[in-house]
């Protein structure tokens, strides 16, 4: 089985250990990920904020480029990235002049009818059903799984179910012997951009989210967004100012679980490469 | 040879300002068939209506045009006018030179012409009708009433004192319905019980009254007038005329943690209960489903106790025929329980509660005795959160709709809290303040300056607890617009009014139409309110949108009312505009084939299977039966049929056809 | 072949049922229908590329209903025919059995209408392209020239109901053209005529043909009229969505969706 | 020569289009006098072979027309008339009998402006296709047989 990835620019840099767990994770379960040729960016953020027509141009030649490849199924890890290709997707769908006008930019006509899958959507589809034989050894640590925002909303688009209240990654967690603690900030907003220009905001919003997790008991955060994680790891001191305490628990992407649970080493996970430092006896024991 | 009369009315002017009236009589006159034409200034008057009257008799006419204004106008008149002569109403034609000729044509030989042409069209369709009597039928003056409610309350007592019989059946042990669950009600605060209980009371000693609880509607067949009801008596285990009501039976029940439809779970009731105090009837049922008796066979402590001998564990469920006229529904509705909204988190903490539950707890009879106590430790709550929609105006997650009664209940729930519990802080986040009505606004705004409820514009977002306190998220949208955490005891939830479950299928038991929401559908928005389409079944309450209890009593006293003048004719009379099934001659008997494309087509489900048989009873063929009191006459079955064996009767395939030979064969 | 020889013998010996319609030896080199009541005649039944005629047209005929309860041998226009005959309410599955052939020429045997249903959802009617070629050809002619060449097609019909008796939907014991209050259409055949008998029987057909092209098979004169119920097949997928019997849903025609898409009303 | 006007025969439903020409009436809209209309109690009951009949006997042009959808008296009659339609259309279509001559409509009970106009619409547009000579030609066959 061969599926398309597109890592996106955060999976090279700031959460390559996201790209290595998912790879590593992948490779065990005997699937292939061919990434699409020459990839460009996603048209996130800065595309998005100041001239539509790109911020669709982008996303729409990393389709094109997956079409060529006859791709049928594109895997997005980055949940900022698996927007932007959905949200331009839908918009092509539904906007004929406005696929004319990339169309003709790309100087390729889009079929458009690309299936594009998030971690998790891909993670329920290729994983779990094999994820039974596959975990050696389970993780019995109480967990709180924090999806953000992107990868429920808008809803009309997403149609995640219940998407005040996701269930998708306290499900899995559960299959890897965790146990998904019942929380309330599931889908509260991290503060995100933010983080370079307000890091304050990000110590507030972020720091109710890490305290509300610890305070319930939790051992590690479990997320699936490049964003998600830098905020709530890397801005751990903005974080702790703001609570006025010190707070260590980690925060890990829901592949880098899975790869532990397969029995897979913490290098092999990159666990090393976070700030919050994984104690292993805390995710496993 | 046809002896058809034509006469031709000048309206005055209005029809020979552009029509050469004459010279129409005068070409009319001459036509295949006509015996008599003239014209007159005004045919509708008293003398017009004498020439037709007088040349019917004189002439022996046996078809009548009447060439004048439109048949929508006065084909009544004039068939009436006929009819007082002697000849068959149905003999007599109107041709609408008015509305369809004089009034949109100017003056000039094409528009005497285009006159010509359609008095010919129908003179030639008169040659084919045939006489037809009105179709009588009978009435059954009972009335079915579905659901004991106040709704179905108000218009059984209606009906009943219009001199009717009526049979209320109800699906619960106790009618009352929701409105018995009520504390007060707005927008006098007055209590609920003890504006019901003497209706209740009045219903079950009222002389034409027959009250069947723990019922169900199982089957309806028929139509207006004449419809045949079948109703599912669900096995109460008792007898009821032994039993007195004496209550022993309910207080050594030993299985008493059974959670309480009537205190929405937040009280208990045994396995053989009464639903409340002053129910009625005041007898209890076993529920079968919790009764130890029934699970595992032994107990029988109900039937040790009784004094009476009354209870019967081997009864079981009874089917009931009933011939009934008309049927009101008046089900009701329900609230939505809000598992669509984890984030408010209902279900999960035990102090974020509906408004019905609400209900209970500032309700004298309910679980608490009437003090406001939150479910999880009886504490009195010293701060309260009201959320307003909660699931209505909601497309994404919800209902599209309002509600309608939630903006008023809930003023009402926050001032009962202020007057219960003087210290305590309330908060009510809304959209808009919905309070059209008789003293409405005027209550909502008491609750803001006079019970100093704070009112908050704006959703909540998320209800979490945290350290025994739940933590509402929400914002204010007025003025310094900003996030808003609230820490408060207990959570209440305006959840959306939806229909009651099993109404489509009830619907579909009726032949009713309803809506996206399961909401039945009433025949026309404005005009028609509390009719449905099928005729003879009638609407009150909530059973078709969220009402207050006015709206409510109004719409059954309305639905009451279209009974009473259903029930004051001993015979309905009907245009005899039906679909007829050909007969013919032995061996086809009929020549439709019984492939039924008509019955799939019909949208009144008129259409039936009729056996031909023989002598000996043995079954010939099977054909299409058209109930003639179902059918309304559409004639959508005739343009189906391949033999054309079905047809319908003022509108037959003659004499459309006729019509469309004539109308191109000057 | 020995199978369904054998098959129908052991029906006839058991008396489940009192004829068996199948096909066998025509003149020359044609097959035609043929209606065996005793076991041993049942060796004269046969099958092959030849055997077009669709039986199922025998099913409603009051001759053979008199014979018994009949066994059909049933390639699968006839077994479409059978189905559609059952959304009409002329067939119940206690009526008949059912000697189904596949396209292998294996016997099958149908308990079940819904059984037959499950077997042709893997043969689905389709319009061989052909004849699509043709209807297109014909829609592509300037509106006159269209009308004129279905005149000159339909003139040498001389209405002798062949098209009528060979098609199993055309069951009425009597037809529209039967009734004379009011004649609709002329029983004499003229052009006028013509042309309405087959505008009607087409329109009958509307969303009921199971497109067996015996209506074409049976016309003396070799007139196209397969391609009006052809054109209405394609017409009706292109509305209404898929096209097939299917029993327990509505005809086509005498069902509707408030939703449905035309462009030409004002 | 004089100009030629049209014959069209008006197939309406009693409770929306016949109502709605009544209201053209009563509103003293002026259209043109070519259209007679003969009054239905419902599209359903429209037959189509009314439709060929109207052709044979020299109708140049046809209006069908009943209650906007959703809004018929009887709830259905014209989503099932409806259908019929879109399939007569096709057959016709393809048998070369020129579907332009036969118009379709809406018009409701309140639409008395609509329905003048949809006459007038029709008027002109059979009255540029000229007479229906191709479907005479074929209907006046018999005629010309018996008078041989």
């Amino acid at each position: 089985m061969k599926l398309g990835f597109y890592p996106g620019c955060s999976l090279t840099g700031s959460s390559r250990e996201y790209n290595e767990s998912i790879l590593a994770i992948s490779k065990v379960a005997g699937i292939e990920l061919a990434e699409i040729p020459d990839w460009n960016c996603c048209g996130a953020t800065a595309a998005h904020n100041l001239n539509h027509e790109l911020s669709v141009s982008l996303p729409a030649r990393n389709l094109a480029l997956a079409e060529l490849a006859e791709m049928e199924e594109l895997v997005v890890p980055c949940a900022a990235c698996f927007n932007r290709l959905v949200m331009t997707q839908r918009e092509l769908n539904e906007n004929e002049s406005l696929l004319a006008i990339v169309s003709e930019k790309l100087q390729f006509k889009l079929k458009n009818n690309i299936k594009i899958l998030n971690v998790i959507q891909f993670l329920e589809k290729y994983v779990l059903p094999q994820l039974d034989e596959l975990v050696k050894k389970p993780l019995n640590q109480d967990v709180a799984c924090y999806y953000g925002c992107l990868l429920v909303r808008p809803q009309k688009v997403m149609k995640a179910d219940r998407f005040e209240d996701p269930m998708s990654m306290d499900l899995i967690m559960q299959k890897l012997g965790a146990k998904a603690i019942d929380w309330p900030f599931k889908t509260e907003c991290c503060g995100a951009g933010f983080s370079v220009s307000k890091t304050e905001i990000v110590g507030e919003l972020s720091g109710k989210i890490v305290r509300n997790a610890v305070d319930r008991g939790a051992k590690a955060i479990v997320v699936a967004c490049p964003m998600c994680h830098s905020n709530l790891d890397m801005r751990r001191p903005a974080i702790e100012s703001y609570l006025k305490r010190k707070v260590d628990v980690p925060v890990i992407y829901i592949t880098q679980a899975i790869a532990l649970a397969m029995g897979l080493t913490p290098k092999q996970a990159g666990l090393q490469r976070h700030f919050v430092p994984v104690n292993l006896s805390v995710t496993q024991n | 040879m046809s002896k058809i009369g034509v006469f031709i009315c000048h309206c005055g002017e209005n029809i020979s300002a552009t029509v050469n009236c004459g010279k129409v009589a005068e070409v009319a006159g001459k036509l295949e068939g006509v015996a008599y034409s003239t014209d007159y200034k005004y045919m509708c008057s008293d003398p017009g209506q004498t020439i037709i009257k007088q040349m019917i008799k004189e002439k022996g006419l046996d078809g009548v045009v009447v060439a004048a204004c439109s048949p929508r106008m006065h084909e009544p008149t004039f068939r009436k006018a006929c009819s007082e002569a002697g000849l068959n109403p149905y003999l007599c034609e109107m041709a609408n030179l008015r509305e369809h000729c004089s009034w949109v044509h100017d003056k000039s030989d094409a528009t005497t012409q285009k006159a010509i042409d359609i008095v010919r069209t129908l003179v030639e369709k008169v040659k084919h009708n045939k006489p037809l009597s009105t179709i009588k039928v009978p009435v059954t003056k009972k009335a079915l009433v579905i659901g004991g409610g106040i709704a179905g309350i108000q218009a059984s007592l209606d009906i009943a004192n219009a001199g009717h019989q009526v049979v209320l059946v109800e699906k619960e042990p106790s009618i009352g319905g929701h409105m018995s669950q009520l504390s007060e009600t707005f927008p006098t605060l007055d209590c609920s019980q003890c504006i019901l209980t003497p209706r209740m009371v009045e219903v079950a000693q009222h002389p034409n009254i027959t009250l069947m609880t723990y019922a169900e509607l199982e089957k309806l067949d028929g139509f207006i007038g004449n419809f045949k009801a079948t109703i599912r008596k669900k096995a109460k285990s008792i007898d009821e005329k032994l039993c007195t009501g004496c209550g022993l039976c309910t207080t050594k029940c030993p299985t008493k943690k059974i959670p309480s439809e009537f205190n929405e779970g937040l009280g208990f009731r045994t396995a053989i209960y009464v639903p409340f105090p002053q129910a009625v009837p005041n007898k209890p049922v076993i529920d079968k489903l919790n009764c130890q008796y029934y699970l595992k066979g032994k107990c029988k402590v109900c039937e040790k106790v009784c004094p009476t001998g009354a209870i019967r564990f081997d009864q079981e469920d009874e089917l009931v025929e009933l011939e009934v006229g008309a049927v009101v529904v008046a089900t009701g509705f329900n609230i939505m329980t809000t598992s669509e909204f984890p984030e408010y988190g209902y279900g999960k903490y035990p102090d974020v509660i509906t408004g019905l539950q609400f209900e209970r707890l500032a309700s004298a009879s309910g679980p608490t005795l009437g003090e406001i106590r939150r479910p999880s430790d009886g504490k009195i709550p010293e701060k309260i959160v009201f959320i307003a929609c909660a699931g209505s105006r909601d497309p994404a997650k919800g209902k599209p709709y309002c509600s309608k009664i939630c903006c008023m209940y809930t003023a009402k729930h926050a001032m009962l809290y202020q007057h219960k519990v003087h210290h305590g802080e309330s908060y009510v986040f809304y959209m808009d303040i919905r309070a059209a009505g008789k003293n409405y606004d005027e209550f909502t705004r008491r609750a803001i300056v006079e019970d100093k409820v704070n009112y908050l514009r704006g959703r909540v977002s998320k209800v979490y607890e945290e350290n025994g306190k739940l933590i509402v998220k929400g914002v204010d949208t007025l003025l310094n617009a900003k996030p808003v955490e609230i820490e408060v005891d207990m959570v209440v939830l305006a959840s959306a009014g939806v229909a009651n479950p099993g109404s489509e299928e009830l619907a579909q038991k009726m032949h009713i139409s309803y809506d996206a929401y399961n909401f039945f559908s009433e025949a026309h928005p404005k005009l028609k309110p509390v009719e449905t389409n099928t005729a003879g079944i009638y609407l009150a309450g909530a059973c078709q949108a969220p009402k207050d209890i006015p709206e409510t009593v109004a719409a059954a006293s309305g639905a009451a009312a279209k009974v009473a003048i259903l029930f004051s004719q001993n015979e309905l009379s009907r245009e005899p505009v039906v679909a007829v099934v050909n007969r013919s001659a032995p061996p086809l008997y009929s020549t439709c084939v019984g492939c039924f494309m008509c019955a799939t087509a019909c949208p009144y489900s008129a259409i039936g299977e009729e056996e031909i048989k023989d002598r000996k009873g043995n079954v010939i063929k099977k054909v299409a039966k058209v109930n003639p009191g179902l059918c309304q006459g559409c004639g959508t079955c005739v343009a189906f049929c391949r033999s054309k064996s079905i047809d319908l009767d003022g509108y037959t395939n003659e004499q459309m056809y006729s019509e469309v030979m004539a109308l191109l064969n000057e | 072949m020995n199978e369904l020889i054998q098959k129908a013998k052991s029906l006839l010996e058991s008396d489940t049922v009192q004829v068996v319609i199948g096909y066998g030896k025509g003149s020359a080199d044609k097959t035609r229908a043929i209606f065996l009541t005793k076991p041993e005649d049942c060796d004269q039944l046969l099958f092959d590329s030849r055997c077009v005629q669709n039986l199922a047209v025998y099913l409603t005929k009051h001759e053979i209903k008199h014979l018994g309860k009949p066994a059909i041998v049933a390639p699968i226009p006839v077994l479409r025919s059978i189905l559609q005959l059952a959304v009409e309410n002329q067939l119940k599955e206690s009526d008949l059995v059912i000697l189904g052939v596949s396209p292998e020429s294996k016997l099958i045997e149908f308990d079940s209408f819904g059984a037959i249903e499950l077997f042709l959802n893997a043969y689905k009617i389709q319009i061989d392209e052909k004849y699509k070629a043709t209807i297109d050809k014909i829609k592509a002619m300037p509106v006159s020239e269209r009308f004129a060449f279905w005149i000159k097609e339909l003139e040498p019909c001389f209405k002798c109901y062949a098209c009528r008796a060979a098609c199993p939907l055309c069951y009425c014991p009597k037809c529209t053209v039967e009734n004379n209050q009011p004649q609709w259409i002329p029983a004499a055949s003229h052009l006028l005529g013509n042309l309405e008998w087959h505008v009607m029987r087409a329109m009958h057909l509307a969303g009921r043909c199971t497109d067996c092209e015996a209506c074409y098979n049976a016309c003396p004169m070799g007139i196209p009229i397969h391609l009006l119920t052809k054109s209405m097949l394609q017409d009706v997928e292109e509305h209404f969505g898929p096209y097939g019997p299917s029993v327990g849903k509505r005809n086509t025609l005498s069902s509707f969706n408030p939703d449905d898409k035309e462009s030409f009303i004002r | 020569m004089t100009e030629f006007e049209p014959k069209i025969v008006a197939f309406v439903c009693n409770w929306c289009t016949y109502a709605g020409a009544d209201l053209t009436g009563t509103s003293r809209i002026k259209y043109a006098q070519n259209v007679k209309i003969i009054r239905f109690p419902c599209t359903g009951r429209i037959d189509f072979m009314l439709l060929l009949k109207a052709f044979g006997e020299g109708a140049d042009g046809i209006i069908v027309s009943g209650c906007h959808p959703n809004d018929c008296h009887y709830t259905s009659g014209n989503f099932h008339a409806r259908r019929r339609w879109i399939m007569f259309r096709g057959l016709l279509d393809l048998l070369g009998i020129d579907v332009r001559r036969i118009q379709y409509s809406w018009v409701s009970a309140a639409e008395g402006a609509k329905w003048a106009d949809v006459v007038n619409t029709t008027v002109t547009a059979i009255r540029e296709l000229g007479p229906y000579t191709d479907y005479a030609k074929v209907a006046n066959y018999l005629e010309k047989e018996a008078n041989v």
